[in-house]
């Protein structure tokens, strides 16, 4: 394991404390709690959002005007438990009530279900955003559902600009709902994340090999492959995501690095992406590459698609915010 | 049979040293089909219920069960935070009305099913619970109760949680959350029933 | 070697070709030269910069309003040559003159200073900024000089900001010259960079090593060690960098990824960097955090110091720009 | 000696042989003390020369020089780009003059020592064009001056370039700037002096 950090169970307390030095100029931290939250807080619906740790820039990347008011942060990987969830619905209320975006996670959504009961219980008005883009997983009865991933920051985005609009909480909660059915992600992993507690990657793949459909800590995916161009990987996910758009004419995109993937892998991924695309009916209307929802220090990518045929969303998601990894 | 509270808290001293001695070996059962923090989030947890334990003045059964749910709660996170910690949180409100044994363990168990709307035969914790808990009202615990159910558990394909999404890959192997429960069953044994 | 492209050979012009598909908003390049350039132009002088790819997001990331008017993309590691500059540099006049900003590498000073050649030939008046802020080489007449990393991007958002402000190639010539003497840089790698073409490492550290003081194309350090933890990396990287800063009161810190580092070890440096520095008597006034100058998949980090005792250079570095990368 | 335009080309030509068969030494000797892209460097340089020989129409000498220049300045970057380059474009001012060979290649190191701030003993191409020179002037290239150059550049420690960086490291090793121009002037020597 070849990581700048101190002892590895202190990384995910260092790297918050490093992020709450460089931006106290408008980012604070609750104490003796892992969350992090606007200094100054609009009276409007606060969005909570957060998860494991080893996705940053998620979520604490995407606190402030136009996006979330506050963020969580789990253990490396592990879900944040309840209290400290709690903690951070309290300090996110202004009267308004609060949001909580979920990434569907087994552990995520039991223990944001335990902080919004936690916080019914002091009259504070929450409601929840569950997001499960990963088409890699079968949604069935079978599983534990489609897994949330780097989708979930459009929704951050898009929910962050309504809530700034001035929308209620139930308004937001229903945009929020509908909004999730037209976000659809897939992942491509070409090594293992290394938490920094267990040493060793999560799993390995040869040094010609790859693995499409890969969740955001590693979980399985849909196939392993020898390690293909970008052009052949742009084909194949491109064409599993667009299965479901037969309809659609506008689309965003999304080109998320997993952590130790250079941006320029993703510029000429998202050109391929591009060309692929001409075999559809689509236009392009929006796009975001970069490092949005990593996952540690995996290399490879993960492609979300959303369906912008309502112009609202366009708009929501081009409105200036004010954080640091948008 | 009736559970006091200095029986509950020697049942969690003994659970947490199980757990703790197991650390490795739940992490590595959860490497296989999970992602290999089952042992350290329980060391994690049981470690905070030891912490607390120490402070618990009153001498009731419901104040142990409820400080041991709120460590949980507070300390594990992922998916066994919750389900411990609801578990042990249903035990203290029936420990309100009652102190006996398989009635407590009984809401324990429910309390885990409300909370990860699993059932019996997903391959989770609950296939651990749900037979200890009907040998307890037949009166008939034993390591025999705990080893079968391990074994009932092996050939399960994962319908819930992390372990669902390796599928088929699940089948033949333990479910790590069986396998703590399994601990705190036997740690049950060892201190009340004995 | 495990990269998301396609030939090896075609990978600059595949990322230039996503960066344009992506950002034609606002970019747009120049027809059969790797250039990237603003759409729209003020009436100031316009700054050109660039260089071997592999740095993304320099130099294109850049580009827009209050930095960068153009960037010039050559091969893997390689300085552009003089035409393709000289085409920026034609396209980025606007009557009012062209500041290259150039990183103090033999071929780039070369190349820059042919194309300012050709440029002068036609009557377009050009002056050249050299960034040498690497001090892991000794300034000496035995040697090519300090090179230029990091520090490169403070040039071209201090300058940007004074060229939208209307000062004159003159000034800004001035400005360049006092404001690079008081960058400097250092970085460390954990792995060496692979440049496509060439399919292996530039250079192999053992699983437990690191070096000190590596050069963005992985030119040698000045020490091999084993891997250090990091605050120990923060105390060499500090004590070094502020050996001649003895008089400073206010610093700015840049700390950049060098392309396959995840964030979070980035924040977990900086809370040491900002540690070690409470020995020092400094006020840190101005930080940035992430991926800047790359080292296309080379993992380890840079830290740079700038003495911002004048105010003027924080607050040119603190003013809004609309550039993707900044 | 007068150099003619036919002459020029064939050199160019056989140059472009030469570093073609050499690319992968050239890039070797690179990556033991540069960047290891030499090779890759002058092949895209050398090709492009060749492409632009085709086009040349004029029978003039400086015609010839002037395009291997532009050729060589806008395809190779890196160092060797611009000090190539700015040979061939003195060679071609020159050759406005005179075609006198050693005229000619003084005036492209000359060329080459004002692009590059370098000279003799700095371990870098001017090693190879400096003898080469002063052989011309007495007119007695031949490969020895070549080997020889070669010999006397490897001892000595970089001090200008990429190569500079590896300081004593570079002690002992070819140049690789040295060692293509060496190709240069066998080229030469077999086209025009033999
Ligand atoms: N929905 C559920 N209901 C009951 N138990 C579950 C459920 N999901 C997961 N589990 C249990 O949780 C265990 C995994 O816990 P742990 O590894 O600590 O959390 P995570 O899966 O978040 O990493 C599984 O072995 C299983 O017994
Ligand atoms: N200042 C200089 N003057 C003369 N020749 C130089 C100078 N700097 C470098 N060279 C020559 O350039 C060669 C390296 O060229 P190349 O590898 O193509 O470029 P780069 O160093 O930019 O990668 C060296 O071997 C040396 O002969
Ligand atoms: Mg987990
Ligand atoms: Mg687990
Ligand atoms: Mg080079
Ligand atoms: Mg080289």
């Amino acid at each position: 394991m070849k990581k700048i950090i101190n002892e590895p169970h202190a990384v995910v307390d260092e790297l918050l404390e490093g992020m709450l030095l460089a931006h106290s100029d408008f980012l604070t931290g609750i104490t003796d709690t892992r969350v992090v939250i606007e200094k100054e807080k609009r009276a409007t619906v606060g969005l909570v959002s957060g998860g494991g740790s080893g996705h940053e820039p998620a979520h604490a990347g995407f606190v402030g005007d136009g996006m979330l008011r506050a963020a969580v942060l789990g253990e490396m990987f592990t879900s944040p438990t309840p209290d400290q969830i709690f903690e951070a619905i309290k300090a996110s209320d202004t009267g308004h009530g609060v949001l909580l975006i979920v990434k569907n996670y087994t552990g995520d959504v039991m223990n944001f279900d335990m902080a919004k009961e936690m916080a019914e219980m002091e009259d504070i008005a929450v409601e929840s955003v569950l997001v499960d883009d990963d088409i890699a997983v079968e949604d069935s009865t079978y599983t534990a559902g489609k897994r949330g991933v780097a989708g979930t920051v459009l929704v951050h985005k898009i929910l962050g600009h309504y809530a700034r609009e001035g929308k209620t909480l139930t308004e937001l909660k229903e945009l929020g709902e509908r909004l999730t059915a037209h976000i659809d992600t897939l992942g491509v992993a070409l090594t293992g994340a290394t938490v920094p507690e267990v040493g060793k990657p999560g799993f390995t793949l040869a040094e010609n090999e790859m693995e499409y459909g890969v969740g955001i800590h590693g979980e399985p995916g849909y196939r392993r492959s020898e390690l293909k161009q970008s052009r052949a990987i742009a084909n194949e996910l491109v064409t599993k995501l667009m299965e479901t758009k037969t309809d659609t004419k506008k689309i965003g995109l999304l080109v998320n690095g997993l952590g130790a993937t250079p941006l320029q892998e993703l510029y000429v991924f998202y050109r391929d992406v591009v060309h692929e695309l001409k075999n559809y009916d689509v236009e392009i209307v929006f796009q975001k590459i970069g490092d949005f929802m990593t996952s540690i220090d995996m290399a490879g990518l993960s492609l979300t698609v959303i369906d912008l045929d309502s112009d609202t969303y366009q708009a929501a998601l081009t409105s200036p915010v004010d954080v640091l990894n948008w | 049979m009736e559970l006091t509270h200095e029986q509950a808290k020697r049942w969690l001293l003994n659970f947490h040293q199980k757990v703790t001695d197991n650390k490795a070996y739940l992490s590595e059962l959860d490497q296989a089909i999970g992602d290999g923090d089952h042992g350290s989030n329980m060391a994690r947890g049981t470690e905070a219920v030891k912490d607390k334990l120490g402070s618990v003045t009153e001498d009731s059964l419901e104040a142990v069960l409820k400080q041991a749910a709120m460590a949980l709660i507070s300390k594990v996170g992922g998916a066994s935070g919750p389900l411990y910690g609801s578990a042990f949180m249903a035990m203290a409100k029936t420990a309100k009305e009652t102190s006996e044994l398989s009635t407590l363990i009984e809401a324990g168990l429910d309390g885990i099913k409300h909370r990860g709307k699993a059932d019996v035969g997903d391959k989770t914790m609950i296939d651990m619970w749900q037979p200890v808990t009907s040998a307890l009202h037949e009166d008939d615990l034993t390591e025999v109760t705990i080893d079968q159910a391990l074994e009932d558990v092996k050939p399960l394909k994962a319908k819930k949680g992390r372990a669902s999404y390796v599928g088929e890959r699940s089948m033949g192997a333990l479910d790590p959350g069986a396998v703590s429960s399994g601990y705190l069953f036997t740690a049950l044994i060892e201190e009340v029933l004995a």
